[in-house]
């Protein structure tokens, strides 16, 4: 069932004042992970609105705090905003499972930035599209890499995070026997020495981290202090800025984050470099993804469509290559990136940059 | 400043004064009134009837968050207010893991009801997915029966030893819940949890509606805030505030201390575990990352700055933990405060919804400081608290 | 304040409540112990005294240590039924040790105490109330917050039934214990003389406190009461007053143990005095015989006690 | 006039334990204060050493109003109270008992030598030298709590019944050390007791409370022979 | 379950625990010091560490490192430390008492029933580490590189590297420091004696109040050498880090018998090596489960901690 949209559309005037919902945490423990998402996306209205300045577009904050008991108010509020035509978010598949239904139901079209989670594409949510590839996509490449490296023992690490977890065990599956021993950290940990002591003991050549950068900074400076000098590889959730900074040069060094994104192409996108001069910060997780993605809603209102259902349909037909990603962005039926599309890149760290070393083939 | 204090202090004291005197059929009718009010409060057209323009900022409404989910959020924590305000506030108790018990409720819901749960795809210990009502027995049951479990090795230690063993109890239940590959499945959690019966018109009234839940979750609280009121005017809770005064003096006066103990931990968890199914039917997803300590802790703020040891002051503490911050969130927008200052080129969020547990912490320092007694004391507690004062000594 | 107990109180003064028709099981003697002594398996047979009286409580041969120090040593001696005995000594003799031994709260590190022929070692606190002892203490210990009327009614409840589901469903029991228990407490405080009965126990005055102490431990129905100093902080009128209400309560049927510094009280009113030294029985007998005892006079007495 | 207590009042919540009691204490007196259980004498004790504020009146010692001075401060100024059931440190040791007695001072070399003075008062002490206080029995705790309390070389040294708990041979030692450090080293001493003979003959000026009033106030001597105390507080020594 | 982990790691995870329980320990003193004397559970005191944890790196911040920087040479580096230790101890020191003049003393003042200082306790918690994430804009930031990594002493699957001979010794010190302190001084007297038993306290002449911002410095002191040393072991630090050791800390406190000093650091150190050894056997996934379940069982046999309670009331 379709609800109106865009209040007040007639085929002469364009309609202004649109938002584009942002859905995720943007306070409490998590909102690392999202904030900077929340910052491109706020770059790009305001690159947008530069442009635009007769017909503005604005970002609205749902802060769900990651909270899936939260989600859903903030869900519904969104959808009762006529105003609110399209969403970027939510952050987490946690709070997604929550909150799509009640988009879902409205017919609001979103698009998350990085709730990986392969089953809500299982839903039969319409409104719901996936702008990175699920764990099922990034899963293998990774341990396709790994297996490039030639280790013969792997130790695999995850958070217990729905994300985290997830990759890992795909990492895992596809591994098979190489996989030499595992261990699960915990949320916010910061003192890793059991698990140290447990890689530096296994002989393990090769770790992966299913995990976010937060986890995984110390981890790796840690695993370093104790004398380890396998590779570090770890999915999307450590590739960001945050990780090289935090970690430091000297110990992220020859770390490899894999990621279903194509690296930015220098020619194109200048992501980077803006997000650089207006936040005085390297751009954290996601943020480039949340940037392409509000792009592809910004555009879509650009070109006058102006209700769920216009942009809803605007996506069903869109394919066209993001700038700060590079990805092309085309869904299929059930809302994943299409698999064809999927190209997951495998990064690594070299004198505190992300460097890209090679894309990865599919299995 | 000292002027205002007394003359408030007059009109309120004023104010208890008439609704004593009142006759009780007045009283009756007024609390009818505001109970109907109570659940006319998420209406849209309730604000509209009464003339008050919605967009703008209207003192109730919250504005960045749907009104009617807020106030089932206040409505579970209430429940869980008045489940822990049993523990602390009567019984004198200090638990710190009171969401513990939440945990079980909303889990056996969730693994009962769901057709994700592992019970049905994995493990095939049932058929098929119980109805969330024949679900929600069970779960205040096993609750209940939680906190006995707990109680019985945890209630012979003294106060502030069972402050960290309850604590850790519930961090011990959410670690399990944690695990990915035992039956909660973790942070992944479990979706497509049942919904209560009953429909309208075709269609269910429970679904991602909150307006229904709130309904419901309201009346359970009158229906709870009846059943307390019978435990606590009884022997029962007379024996409660006997062994928070005087654990010793009140064995020796024939109380057996120990099981009404129990009694306190299970009831209290009963209602825990009572909200937690609730919730779990609302929200529709259960996941290990919703059962933090913070919770427990913000139930426990509820409860004592509410007023411990009275059920309205319970209700109002659990009320205020939930709907202030999110009425915090729209406060920026009503004064057109900025969302982001930039200090030496670097951007600072500044919105209210970001600050927003910073002024909550504030606030719970100065209310406690002007009212240790909390906000809406039960009248003894009042006046012991107000005698301690008068007993500082010089100078401290 | 009332001298003497019990007058009819005024009814404006009373909770609304207690107006009701008492139920019509209700109470109205104070003591008698609610269950009578039932053939238990620890059940001796009781010695008697000369006068054929049965023994209520038997000291056995009680020791009590605490670490190094022997609070109790080796004593011995019976309650019987319906006296009133005086437990006397210096300070630091074991008196209230020895309460705290009969009411569960140490337990005897040998010897065993009786009450009914039935052994208490073992027993919950609060099943010894139950059984029929009942006690006050040194230092005051009410529940301060609470009302008197609730103060006592706490104690009445010991003998009551109502459970969580009969009070939360408010079920018959309910009523008929709420009921009975309200109007035997109203009747205790008037009996031992407090008029305000819905006044939080910490506003009464020092002397309302004593006795309030008095009425709840009368409330759970004793077949024995042990009262710790209870004059502690009497003028000589309040004095008085109490002694005749001790006489008042013994006359209810119920047996009492007074430990009481003052002499003039101790002498007039119990029939025995069981004298205690550094955890040692050193004298036992009627008053007359206990104060010529030289040795109690060298370590209690001093001097005669109607010298000065 | 050392100490001038003018008609202090003091409430215990809602209950009224002093209703106006005036009592002076010269430079060099003993001055005891009798009454019956309750009477307040205790409470009083507390008003002056500042535990508990006073809730109207005034109090001035040594020529400086004091009614609004913290406890501590009043140590400084000279008041020192060995307080009602002992007040014992119990996990600190003897030693460590009578050097809090000295906290406020800052002649350290001194302290060495006013410890031995307490030890050679109370010989017992210097058996329990190291043991904690806790574990004294009652008697050596109440020579504690007086030892430590003159360790601070107070001005004004407040007694609460130091006979409590003291078996008769000590109770008789006790007075004499009272009379002792009044006499030999000029402290001056408001004594609380409920040992009404003892005090009342050692003191030279006493007051009667009676539920928080004071009642009679005299030489020791008079109200010694006074029949209505003799009636009240004589009666069973 | 892997025993095979415990039995050939045993010697690092000895040594990793003992440092990670060393830190427990110093930040366990300040829960215990604070309850001591207030019978009070000063929940804002993980928080104070959390501000320790940026002092220290703010300090080296001001002399150009960072987590991208160089190691400095080792002289340079204790000086580092000990300069970051003097600062995060003074910072933290200083938090630490605004805390109790702002949330606690104003309720001392009106003799406040304990269960509202709870909440205070609560509140102060939420404003600093809340304040704090709006300052560092909830950001996680890196610890620059201090120390060597590589072990200095080895003895046959012993060793021990500089950190956690430095983190060992500091701790060390400042407990022992801490108990003579206690044990030995004026000050030290005084804080024993308020905590036995305040009012005869105030009637010795001592100042109850500077008693008591002095424990709360003290502890802030403990806290802030605790941050330091927790930032070169972990790491990173984020606005909420304080969180997690608080309460493992206020669990060491208690596993030690609250209220007593020697029993924080034994419940520290304890806590740290039972983490350590349960997360090899059983996964690290259940290492608080493990501590939790290790608490409670002691408290079951000991219900006042290993060493009980002694610088509050003794028990006879
Ligand atoms: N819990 C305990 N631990 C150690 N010793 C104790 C304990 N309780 C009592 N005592 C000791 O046992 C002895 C007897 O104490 P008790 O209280 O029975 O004396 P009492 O005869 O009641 O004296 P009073 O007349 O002062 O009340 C004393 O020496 C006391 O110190
Ligand atoms: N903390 C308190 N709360 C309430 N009332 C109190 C408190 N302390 C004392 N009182 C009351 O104040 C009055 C005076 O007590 P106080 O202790 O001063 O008496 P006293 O003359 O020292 O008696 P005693 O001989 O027993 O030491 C008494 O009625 C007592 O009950
Ligand atoms: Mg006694
Ligand atoms: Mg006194």
């Amino acid at each position: 069932k379709q609800d109106e949209g865009g209040s007040g559309s007639t085929e002469a005037g364009k309609v202004c004042d649109l938002k584009i919902g942002f859905f995720g945490a943007l306070s409490a423990a998590d909102s690392g992970l999202v904030l900077p998402g929340k910052q491109a996306a706020d770059m790009a209205v305001k690159q947008y609105n530069a442009k635009h300045a007769d017909c503005k577009v604005s970002i609205q904050p749902y802060d769900s705090q990651g909270k899936p008991e939260l989600a859903g108010g903030l869900a519904t509020s969104a959808v009762g905003d006529t105003k609110v035509v399209a969403m970027v978010g939510p952050a987490f598949s946690g709070e997604s499972e929550t909150a799509n239904p009640i988009f879902q139901q409205a017919g609001l079209p979103v698009i998350t930035q990085s709730a990986t989670r392969p089953s809500l594409a299982d839903n039969s949510w319409t409104i719901f599209h996936r702008g990175v590839g699920n764990d099922f996509s990034q899963g293998p490449a990774a341990a396709a890499y790994i297996k490039g490296l030639n280790a013969q023992k792997v130790f695999v690490v995850d958070d217990q995070s729905a994300y985290g977890a997830g990759l890992a065990d795909e990492v895992k599956k596809a591994l098979g026997p190489l996989v030499t021993a595992t261990d699960k950290a915990t949320d916010n940990q910061q003192d890793f020495s059991a698990i140290v002591t447990k890689v530096t003991s296994s002989g393990a050549t090769a770790l992966f981290y299913g995990g976010y950068t937060e986890e995984a900074s110390p981890f790796l400076k840690q695993l370093r202090a104790a004398g380890y000098k396998g590779t570090f590889v770890g999915g999307d959730g450590i590739y960001d800025a945050n990780m090289l900074s935090v970690t430091g040069k000297a110990d992220v060094e020859g770390a490899v984050a894999t990621c279903p994104c194509a690296p930015a192409t220098t020619a194109k996108g200048t992501f980077v470099q803006d997000f650089q001069a207006e936040y005085n910060a390297a751009p954290g997780v996601y943020a480039d993804v949340a940037y392409d993605l509000t792009n592809i809603f910004l555009e879509a209102i650009g070109e006058g469509k102006s209700t769920r259902a216009d942009i809803q349909a605007f996506l069903t037909s869109y394919n066209k290559a993001g700038s700060a990603t590079g990805v092309t962005y085309k869904w299929d039926a059930k809302g994943e990136l299409d698999p064809t599309q999927v190209r997951v890149w495998a990064y690594v760290a070299k004198d505190g940059a992300w460097a890209p070393d090679k894309e990865i083939p599919k299995a | 400043m000292t002027d205002l204090r007394t003359r408030w202090r007059g009109f309120r004291s004023g104010m208890s004064q008439r609704w004593d005197r009142l006759p009780k059929a007045s009283k009756i009718g007024l609390i009818v009134v505001f109970i109907v009010f109570l659940y006319a409060l998420p209406n849209k057209g309730f604000y509209e009837y009464l003339g008050l323009p919605l967009g703008e900022y209207i003192p109730l409404y919250t504005t960045r968050n749907d009104m009617a989910t807020v106030l089932f959020q206040c409505g579970y924590y209430i429940l869980l207010a008045l489940g822990l305000n049993i523990v602390v506030g009567y019984a004198g108790l200090l638990d710190l893991g009171f969401f513990g018990f939440f945990a079980v409720g909303a889990y056996t819901v969730a693994t009962l009801t769901s057709p994700t749960s592992k019970i049905f795809t994995e493990y095939n210990w049932l058929d098929s997915p119980w109805p969330w009502l024949v679900a929600l027995p069970l779960a205040i049951a096993l609750s209940l029966l939680a906190g006995v479990i707990l109680g019985w090795p945890v209630l012979r230690l003294r106060g502030d030893y069972l402050a960290i063993v309850t604590l850790g109890f519930a961090e011990m239940i959410r670690i399990v819940a944690q695990q990915n590959d035992w039956i909660f499945n973790g942070d992944r959690g479990i979706t497509q949890i049942a919904h209560p019966p009953g429909s309208s018109g075709g269609k269910p009234i429970f679904a991602f509606d909150a307006k229904p839940y709130y309904w419901l979750v309201l009346t359970v609280i009158i229906g709870m805030v009846f059943l307390i009121r019978n435990l606590v005017r009884s022997r029962v809770g007379r024996a409660w505030v006997a062994i928070r005064e005087d654990e010793d003096a009140a064995e020796l006066m024939g109380v057996p201390t120990y099981k009404f103990k129990i009694w306190a931990f299970a009831m209290g968890a009963g209602i825990g575990g009572f909200s937690g199914a609730l919730w779990a039917g609302q929200a529709n997803f259960v996941n290990s990352s919703t059962f933090r300590l913070e919770q427990s802790i913000l139930v426990l703020a509820a409860v004592l700055l509410g007023g411990a040891g009275n059920i309205f002051g319970a209700i109002l503490g659990g009320f205020l933990v939930i709907y202030v911050p999110e009425w915090l969130r729209s406060i920026g927008d009503v004064f057109g405060l900025p969302e982001q200052v930039r200090i030496a080129g670097e951007p600072y969020d500044v919105s209210a919804t970001n600050l927003r547990y910073l002024f909550f912490g504030i606030i719970l320092i100065v209310v406690m400081i002007f009212r240790p007694q909390g906000l809406w004391p039960n009248r003894r507690r009042a006046a012991e608290i107000k005698d301690r004062e008068k007993e500082a000594m010089v100078g401290a | 304040m009332p001298e003497t107990p019990p007058e009819p109180q005024d009814a404006s003064e009373r909770d609304v409540t207690s107006e009701r028709d008492a139920a019509p099981d209700a109470r109205t003697t104070v003591g008698v112990p609610a269950e009578p002594p039932t053939g238990d398996s620890t059940a001796h047979p009781a010695p008697t005294d000369l006068a054929g009286r049965k023994a209520l409580l038997e000291v056995d041969n009680v020791t009590l240590r605490f670490g190094g120090v022997v609070a109790l040593d080796q004593v011995n001696f019976n309650l019987y039924e319906g006296e009133i005995l005086g437990l006397i000594g210096p300070n630091g003799a074991g008196k209230t040790t020895c309460f705290n031994a009969m009411t569960g709260v140490y337990a005897p590190t040998s010897g065993e105490i009786r009450f009914q022929g039935k052994k208490l070692s073992g027993r919950a606190r609060y099943k010894i109330t139950q059984l029929g002892i009942a006690r006050t203490f040194q230092n005051i210990r009410l529940f301060p917050e609470m009302t008197a009327l609730e103060n006592v009614m706490v104690g009445a409840d010991a003998h009551h039934k109502t459970s969580v589901p009969s009070a939360l469903l408010r079920l018959p029991r309910y009523w008929q214990e709420e009921r009975s228990g309200r109007e035997r407490s109203h009747e205790l405080l008037d009996f031992v003389g407090i008029r305000r009965h819905g006044e939080a126990a910490r506003n009464l005055s020092y002397g309302e406190q004593r006795r309030l102490e008095i009425a709840r431990a009368l409330a759970t129905s004793p077949a024995l009461l042990c009262l710790d100093e209870p004059a502690a902080g009497f003028n000589p009128a309040e004095k008085d007053s109490l002694l005749q209400l001790i006489r008042d309560i013994r006359g209810t049927g119920v047996t009492v143990l007074l430990i009481e510094h003052d002499m003039r009280l101790v002498m007039g009113v119990t029939d025995r005095i069981v004298v205690l030294e550094f955890g040692k029985k050193i004298a036992e007998g009627s008053p007359a015989e206990v104060r010529d005892n030289p040795k109690v006079i060298a370590a209690y007495l001093g001097v005669p006690a109607d010298a000065a | 006039m050392l100490l001038e207590v003018d008609n202090i009042t003091l409430l215990y919540g809602r209950i009224q334990a002093l209703h106006g009691i005036s009592v002076t204490v010269d430079q060099g007196e003993i001055v005891a204060l009798i009454g019956a259980n309750g009477a307040g004498k205790t409470t009083t004790m507390r008003a002056i050493s500042g535990l508990h504020a006073v809730a109207s009146g005034r109090i001035r010692f040594n020529g400086t109003d004091i009614t609004r001075m913290r406890a501590d401060l009043r140590v400084i100024q000279g008041i020192c109270q060995s307080p009602e059931g002992r007040g014992v440190f119990p996990g600190m040791s003897v030693k460590d008992n009578l050097e809090m007695g000295a906290y406020t001072r800052r002649d350290t070399a001194n302290i060495a030598k006013d410890i031995q003075h307490v030890l050679e008062l109370f010989p017992r002490l210097r058996e329990r030298f190291k043991q904690p206080g806790g574990t004294l029995s009652g008697g050596e705790q109440q020579m504690l709590a007086v030892g430590r309390a003159l360790m601070s070389r107070p001005k004004l040294l407040l007694l609460d019944e130091p006979s409590m708990g003291l078996a008769p041979m000590l109770i008789q030692q006790i007075f004499e050390i009272i009379t002792e450090i009044n006499e030999r080293d000029g402290t001056t001493i408001l004594l609380v007791e409920q040992n009404a003979q003892q005090a009342l003959s050692r003191a030279h000026r006493a007051y009667v409370l009676e539920t928080g009033k004071i009642v009679k106030e005299g030489s020791g001597r008079e109200l010694l022979n006074d029949p209505a105390v003799k009636d009240a507080y004589l009666g069973v020594a | 379950m892997q025993f095979n982990d415990l039995i050939h790691g045993f010697p690092v995870l000895t040594i990793t625990g003992l440092t990670q329980g060393a830190i427990y320990a110093l930040v366990a003193l300040g829960y215990t010091l604070v309850y001591g004397v207030l019978r009070l559970i000063n929940f804002a005191h993980s928080d104070v560490f959390m501000i320790g944890t940026f002092g220290a790196i703010w300090t080296w911040s001001a002399f150009g490192f960072d987590a991208n920087s160089a190691r400095p040479s080792l002289g340079e580096a204790l000086g580092l430390i000990a300069l970051a230790i003097v600062v995060a101890a003074i910072l933290c020191g200083m938090f630490a008492m605004l805390v109790e003049v702002t949330a606690y003393r104003p309720l001392r003042a009106r003799n406040a029933p304990p269960l509202a200082f709870l909440i205070t306790a609560i509140g102060a918690s939420f404003v600093l580490s809340e304040g704090m994430g709006a300052f560092t804009n909830r950001r996680q930031f890196g610890v620059p590189a201090m120390l060597p990594t590589d072990p200095v002493i080895n003895l046959g699957g012993w060793s021990l590297t500089p950190l956690q001979i430095s983190t060992l010794a500091v701790a060390i010190l400042a407990m022992i420091g801490l108990d003579w302190f206690v044990q030995h001084t004026r000050f030290g007297r005084g804080i024993r004696a308020v905590a036995q038993d305040g009012n005869t306290a105030a009637l010795m002449g001592v100042n109850k109040n500077r008693v008591i911002l002095l424990v709360f410095l003290i502890g802030g002191l403990m806290a802030g050498v605790a941050a330091v040393m927790s930032d070169m072991k972990a790491a990173s630090t984020r606005f909420n880090v304080g969180f997690l050791i608080g309460l493992k800390a206020f669990a060491a406190a208690v596993l030690g018998g609250i209220g007593n000093l020697r029993g924080a650091a034994l419940g520290g150190i304890l806590l740290g090596l039972v983490e350590n050894y349960g997360s090899a056997v059983f996964g690290t996934n259940f290492r608080d489960f493990i501590g939790f379940l290790v608490l409670i069982l002691l408290l079951m046999f000991r219900p006042t901690g290993l060493l009980g309670e002694s610088l509050g009331r003794a028990r006879a």
